[in-house]
């Protein structure tokens, strides 16, 4: 699969899942891969990419670390948007 | 003015860089030390060369003022090299026997602090308080100051049987090695959290927060999104604030510090040690929390009258026995003393044999 | 700028001999209106006996998901300048070593960006600056990384590695804790700034069993150098100790945990007993050197109280090799995260997995066998569990 | 009747210098159908290598609630003998004190009822008679109550006291163990054969620390005899000691486990530091006598591993005072049993319930403070209570 | 004939009774013993009256013709007093020193055993096994029989370096003071219990047998009206059997014993201790168990070798560290060793310092 189309469906996922569960990277990773049968080496690598432009970002909350949909005020302060 | 370009996952310098000639020369060639003062040292190689090192005091929380200060007698004295040790204290590295005494007579007009080196107290290992943490139940560097005033020659000049060590946590969280101490003061609270509903149910995850509590005392409201404690079960430890704010722990009127003693880490003649329960509770008295201070001072000096020489803390109450602990310090053993938590069965005395 | 709040409370504590952090922060607020605000706070906070600090709300650095604890003042009102006063992590050198010149180069960043207030050092290690606001984030990671400074770990990630001083300026050391340190920090720059564990995962490395690093007791992985072989003695400076007024007898040979030691004008150690405590070399530095082969023992599990309470590290591997380019530890150590991870509910540190787990769960997965070096004594009671491979036996 | 069965395998246990339980079948088989029968049962035991034994059915006296074990073979077609093989539990005498006359009276009724076998004597303490059938017993029970024997206890019931020979033959007596415990088998005679407890619950009284009864490891109150006051030393036998050959210093001194003792030619010792743990005193026994004020620890929770482990008793009470009428003993052991028959769960023995309630409620219901004798060393996780009792001090 | 009228709750007979006058007159006031032979000693009060004991071997299962056997020497020799111990030994109470003699030649002649005295090894603390209990794992009596032949002559004659207390349970139920003696047997299965589900629904109570499982292994299954068990969970401990017999645990091929060591009873020197597992499988081999005896002479004469004076086996062992035990017995460590039960933290090695 297509780096791009996996992402695609990671980011779909994320949004299907949004305030129904706090996401480890754990759980993404594994959930995609069922969802895709790809290597979760894969789906970390896609995950990875989307974090590092923003796409998806880390959150801690609780004493624990999570994976979530960027809020805007984040985009904003990191100028990924006006 | 543009940012420069940042890089990720480079870690950090390689310590390489920083290390004196005279270390890397010699490096891993030790071959002894010898404590010359409270507060210097001196260790040679096997080659001969020596490294001279002045240990000094820290607050730990430094202005870049204060560490500027520093950097400019380390450029003058030890070429620049200088390092921090896993207490928070400074240590200048001198290469150079000559720079000893102006660098020590420096330190002395500028008041720092020389000590900490040999069988003495060294530098309270604390962390954030009142000045940085949300979980804070008493402030950390304040009662550092406060104790460490008070057994100031302790750090400089005189000796004890051997290095004592003390630490404060400012909540059970214990981000110290408080659990490890020969001497230390740990927060606590003693009342049951109140618990915000409202907020609860818009900030809080309801099977986190129930997890979260070790005796169980968090039970699911499903029907009103929120949670209800079990008031007999809490042992107030705070775990559920942590996950879940609203579920407010801190009663300023009520909440205090403990004192706990007899731990250890290095397994140099008996087995590192957990700090055990001396006293359970002081009311917390900013700015120097005169009763913790004079605490901390009594224990410390019945052990300084009472060990051998080398015993640790631990090594003394162990050899003489709690019972004799709590005569010679002549604290009282209440009911918070007897553990009721998961392994207490093993702390209740399975002997005939006792001290009165 | 400074001075704007009166603080009779604190003042208090610029006073005796002890340096004084309240100095500090008066030395901060003179030029950072944020360290003022801070110093206000705290006052308040003495007068009222309870912090205002909240956390909550996500803050760090693109790409990263630690390195940055975010804080902010519960009166912000009263204390613009700490409405947000978020401490950055830095990833301090291999045993704490700087030069002038770096250390300098740390403060003027930091003057332009944050509030002049530091932590020399966070008790994980790091090197931590504390207060700045977030829009600040990125610059600061910017002006630091570009420097070759990167940020340290927070939340469910590796932590960063810390060490003991060990060869740097240590006789006692059996390993070389700062290569290590580097070294594996260096490893896992993934795991450390994207958090993907259960919880938390610290590394410790100390030289010797003296653990001047307190290993043992804030480690999840803590590893402590040690060697087989005899302690060598050196007679002449034994005589030395002696009559320069040394109890060899009471100081040294009674202290002998194992009670593998005489002393009668030369002193002799009866090594096999030897448990390697450290005790009389410790003592007696100039005469005793450990024995010539060198490594390390692993201990995994230390942790603070919450939740089962205080955990010392557990031996798992009694003696394991240690030389550069560590590649039996590196694999060593994915092993025993993988278990974990695979193992592990939320929050959940390796120690605790191990003892819900069983022992055995754990060494059958990173493959090591059962020793009596990994108990201080065997089971008691008769309840214990076969599986189909015993009996094959 | 005797030798219905080939036992080639037990035949082998009549070989050896040890006294052969196998034999001791064989002569009881030799007059009773069931003691042979048993042998054959055995036997197949010894082939096939698992019992053939049943619980169940509800056997006893008339009025009581134990005392009897019912027992029936699973095999009663193949050994019709042991159809009905039940256990009589009769009260031994305090430190098992007999004469010749009572015993034979013991053994003539035992003949004419049962099976001729005997354990002399059951774990917990009783004279336990071996085999014998549903029909026979209210004979049995008249037979030897009207001689003056009663039944002991088992299920949920206070079971028979016991005690070591204590001041009947014994230097280091501190307390009238055969008294205590006679006194106190009456004291609870209602306790014992009528169970209304949660479980069972045991005394065993020892006359010092060296517990000669296993008091502390197997007796849910375990009452150890100890004193006050300073040790008496006779220096004249300590010489003689010295002289016969004992190495004082490495034998006594070095092994005290306080360190409260010195010698050179007389012997001393610190007796505020001493522990009372009775080995100088064991090992002297003609040179040293314990302290002049005579009393008792209490200690209590003491069991076999299931279900939560194994547990040794826990001091209670350090020093109590007990002389008859024992009184204030009777009062606190009425106290510590209602607090136990109220808390605990069905099958919870007292130890188990306090560790689950925690020490606190347990000896506030007994009235008894905390005191530092009761622990091995304090709490070590800050995790502790407070009541509201504790605020108002 | 007509029954005697029966009596309630009369308890036993006085004890007083049944003492012989020497102690009568002495109670309480002796004041030494020595020990005279490995089975014989005298009691001295401070009267300066004498009692002398002998004492001999009992295989607790006595038939009454034994007793009545017993009875009479008591009667010739003792004015017929006589005791039995606590581990179930017969003592002959003589008050006339002149009668030792002819006793000890008459209980040679009927090759009784005299022993126990000392620093050696007594009887064997046992229970019923196969000769009675449904609960057994294996049989009691002849492991004692196998193992007293085997040791035989530390109990007549040769010395130890202290008592060595050895001890036999026939299930983990452990009747006898298993779990505190210096060396022990104990009988324990290996596999999980089959269950009769028929007979289960028809006798057992389910919340009880669910109750009864100290490891939660047990569910209910409330439509069968039966039980299932977790065959990860289950510790073959065999407490559901108790509960509810139609859970069969026997499995006479795989079903065995396990040797603990190290534990004690007596407050002297060190405290009371658990005994500890140091081989945790032997098939049982009636009628001899000859494997289980030659481990336990192993670990007695490896310890009789290397104790000091007065030394326990437990406090032997924890002087030179487990380490070291099985080192020098040569038994192997297993995983079954590692504790995994309620307090197995406890057990795990928290220090650097061990041996090798
Ligand atoms: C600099 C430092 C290591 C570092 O990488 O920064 C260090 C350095 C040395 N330690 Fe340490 N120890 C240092 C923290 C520790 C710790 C960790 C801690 O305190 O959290 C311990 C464990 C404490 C414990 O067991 O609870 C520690 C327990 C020791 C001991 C053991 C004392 C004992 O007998 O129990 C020795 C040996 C001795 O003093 O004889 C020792 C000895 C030494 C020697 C002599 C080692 C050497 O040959 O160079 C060093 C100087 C001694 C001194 O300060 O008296 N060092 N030392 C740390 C200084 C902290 C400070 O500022 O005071
Ligand atoms: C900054 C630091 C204290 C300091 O002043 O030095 C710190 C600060 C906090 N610790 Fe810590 N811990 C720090 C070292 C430790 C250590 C010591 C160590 O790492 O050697 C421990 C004990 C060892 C351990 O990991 O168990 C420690 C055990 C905890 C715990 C309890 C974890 C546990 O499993 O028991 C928590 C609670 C949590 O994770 O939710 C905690 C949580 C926290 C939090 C994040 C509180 C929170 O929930 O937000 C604190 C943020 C304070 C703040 O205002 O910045 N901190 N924490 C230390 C990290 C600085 C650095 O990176 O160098
Ligand atoms: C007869 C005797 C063994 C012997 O051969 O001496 C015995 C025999 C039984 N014991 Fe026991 N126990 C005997 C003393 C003990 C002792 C020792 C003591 O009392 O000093 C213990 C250990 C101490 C303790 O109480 O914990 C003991 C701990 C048990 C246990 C475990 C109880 C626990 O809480 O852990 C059980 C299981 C049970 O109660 O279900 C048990 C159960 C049993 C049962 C009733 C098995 C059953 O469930 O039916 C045995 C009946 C065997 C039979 O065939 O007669 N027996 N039992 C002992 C009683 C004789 C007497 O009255 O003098
Ligand atoms: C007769 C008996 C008491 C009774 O009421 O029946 C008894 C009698 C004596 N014991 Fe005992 N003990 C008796 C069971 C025990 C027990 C209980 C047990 O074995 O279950 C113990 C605890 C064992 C333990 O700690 O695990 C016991 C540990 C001792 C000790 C402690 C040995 C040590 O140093 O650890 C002594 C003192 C000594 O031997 O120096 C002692 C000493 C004595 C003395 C010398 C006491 C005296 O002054 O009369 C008695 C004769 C010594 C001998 O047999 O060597 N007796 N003795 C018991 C004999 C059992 C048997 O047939 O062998
Ligand atoms: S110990 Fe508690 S209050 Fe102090 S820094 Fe750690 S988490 Fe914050
Ligand atoms: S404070 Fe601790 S014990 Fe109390 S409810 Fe919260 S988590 Fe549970
Ligand atoms: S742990 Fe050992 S090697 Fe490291 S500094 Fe301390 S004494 Fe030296
Ligand atoms: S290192 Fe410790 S155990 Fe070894 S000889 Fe020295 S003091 Fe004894
Ligand atoms: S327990 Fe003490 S008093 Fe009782 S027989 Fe043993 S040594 Fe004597
Ligand atoms: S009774 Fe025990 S503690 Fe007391 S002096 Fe004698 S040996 Fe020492
Ligand atoms: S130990 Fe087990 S098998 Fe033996 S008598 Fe007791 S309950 Fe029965
Ligand atoms: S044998 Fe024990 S552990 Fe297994 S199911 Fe039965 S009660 Fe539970």
């Amino acid at each position: 699969m297509e780096t791009a189309e996996l992402q695609e469906k990671i980011f779909a996922y994320m949004e299907k899942m949004k305030g129904k569960k706090k996401l480890k990277e754990k759980d993404v990773i594994k959930a995609l891969a069922e969802e895709t049968t790809e290597a979760p080496d894969a789906v970390k690598k896609a995950l990875r990419g989307m974090i590092d432009v923003g796409r998806l970002m880390y959150s801690y909350g609780g004493g624990a670390s999570s994976v979530e949909i960027p809020s805007e005020e984040y985009l904003r302060e990191k100028g990924l948007i006006k | 003015m543009a940012l420069p370009k940042r890089q990720t996952d480079i870690g950090p310098p390689k310590y390489d860089q920083f290390i004196p000639p005279v270390i890397k020369k010699n490096y891993g060639k030790w071959k002894y030390h010898e404590v010359l003062t409270g507060g210097t040292m001196v260790h040679v190689a096997e080659s001969g060369d020596t490294l001279h090192t002045v240990r000094v005091a820290s607050p730990r929380i430094l202005s870049t003022e204060t560490i500027r200060d520093i950097c400019d007698m380390a450029e003058r004295y030890c070429e620049g090299y200088l390092r921090f040790t896993t207490r928070n204290n400074v240590e200048f590295l001198v290469s150079d026997k000559s720079k000893m005494e102006p660098l020590l007579k420096e330190l002395k007009e500028k008041k720092y602090s020389v000590g900490g080196i040999g069988p003495r107290i060294s530098n309270i290992v604390h962390t954030q308080g009142w000045v940085h943490c949300h979980s804070a139940c008493t402030d950390a560097s304040g009662m550092v100051k406060a104790i460490m005033d008070d057994v100031y020659d302790y750090f400089t000049t005189k000796e004890l049987p051997n290095k004592v060590r003390l630490a404060v946590a400012c909540c059970v969280n214990m981000c110290g090695a408080v659990h490890c101490s020969d001497i230390a003061v740990v927060a606590v609270h003693r009342k049951v959290p109140t618990i915000n509903h409202e907020l609860v149910t818009k900030v809080c995850e309801i099977p986190t927060t129930v997890a979260s509590c070790p005796t169980s005392a968090i039970r699911p409201n499903p029907k009103e999104k929120t949670v209800t404690i079990n008031e007999e079960k809490c042992m107030y430890c705070g775990n559920c604030f942590t996950v879940c704010p609203p579920i407010d722990i801190h009663k300023p009127d009520e909440d205090g510090v403990a004192i706990v003693v007899g731990g250890k880490i290095g397994s140099l003649r008996t087995s590192p040690k957990f700090s055990k329960l001396a006293i359970p509770f002081f009311y917390n008295e900013p700015p120097r929390w005169p009763k913790v201070v004079a605490a901390v001072r009594n224990i410390l000096e019945t052990y300084a009258k009472n060990a051998k020489k080398h015993e640790r803390v631990g090594e003394w109450i162990e050899r003489i026995g709690w019972e004799s602990f709590f005569k010679l310090t002549g604290i009282e053993f209440t009911f918070q003393h007897i553990d009721d938590f998961t392994f207490a069965r093993d702390t209740f005395r399975t002997s005939a044999a006792f001290k009165y | 700028m400074s001075g704007k709040y009166k603080t009779p409370l604190l003042d208090e504590l610029e006073k005796g001999p002890w340096p004084s952090f309240v100095t500090e922060i008066k030395k901060a607020a003179k030029k950072s209106p944020m360290a003022d605000d801070e110093l206000g706070q705290l006052e308040k906070s003495y007068r009222t006996k309870r912090g205002y600090w909240k956390h909550g709300g996500i803050v760090g650095v693109l790409g990263y998901g630690g390195g940055v604890i975010g804080r902010y003042s519960s009166l912000p009102e009263e204390f613009p300048g700490i409405a947000h006063f978020h401490t950055v992590r830095i990833n301090q050198t291999s045993g704490f070593f700087y030069t002038a010149e770096a250390l300098k180069m740390i403060c003027d960043i930091w003057d332009k960006y944050g509030s002049g207030l530091t932590n020399m050092h966070g008790s994980t290690g790091d090197l931590v600056l504390l207060g700045t606001t977030t829009e600040n984030l990125e610059a600061i990671f910017a002006e630091y990384s570009s420097r070759g400074w990167d940020l340290g770990g927070s939340g469910s990630a590796m932590r960063t590695p810390s060490c003991c001083v060990g060869p740097g300026r240590c006789e006692w050391s059996n390993i070389d804790t700062l290569d290590i340190t580097y070294t594996l920090t260096q490893e896992f720059q993934d795991e450390l700034h994207r958090p993907a564990f259960p919880y938390k995962f610290k590394i410790k490395t100390a030289g010797c069993a003296v653990d001047c690093v307190a290993a043992i007791a804030r480690a999840d992985l803590s590893i402590i150098g040690t060697w087989k072989g005899n302690i060598q003695i050196d007679q002449a400076e034994v005589k030395k100790y002696a009559d320069a007024g040394m109890n060899i007898q009471a100081e040294i040979v009674e202290m002998c945990p194992t009670n593998c030691m005489s002393y009668n004008g030369t002193l002799k150690i009866n090594d096999a007993e030897c448990s390697r405590c450290m005790h009389c070399i410790a003592k007696m530095t100039k005469a005793l050197r450990s024995g010539k082969e060198k490594g390390a023992t692993l201990l995994v599990g230390s942790k603070a109280p919450i939740v089962v309470g205080s955990l010392l590290s557990w031996v798992i591997v009694p003696f394991i090799k240690v030389d550069a380019p560590y590649t039996e530890l590196k694999d060593m150590i994915r092993k025993m995260i993988g278990w974990w991870d695979d193992t592990a509910k939320p929050r959940e540190r390796i120690g605790e997995v191990i003892e819900a787990e069983g022992m055995r769960s754990f060494l059958e997965a990173i493959g090591v066998p059962a020793q009596p070096q990994q108990v201080k004594e065997p089971r008691k009671d008769p309840f214990f569990f076969w599986e189909e491979s015993d009996f094959q036996k």
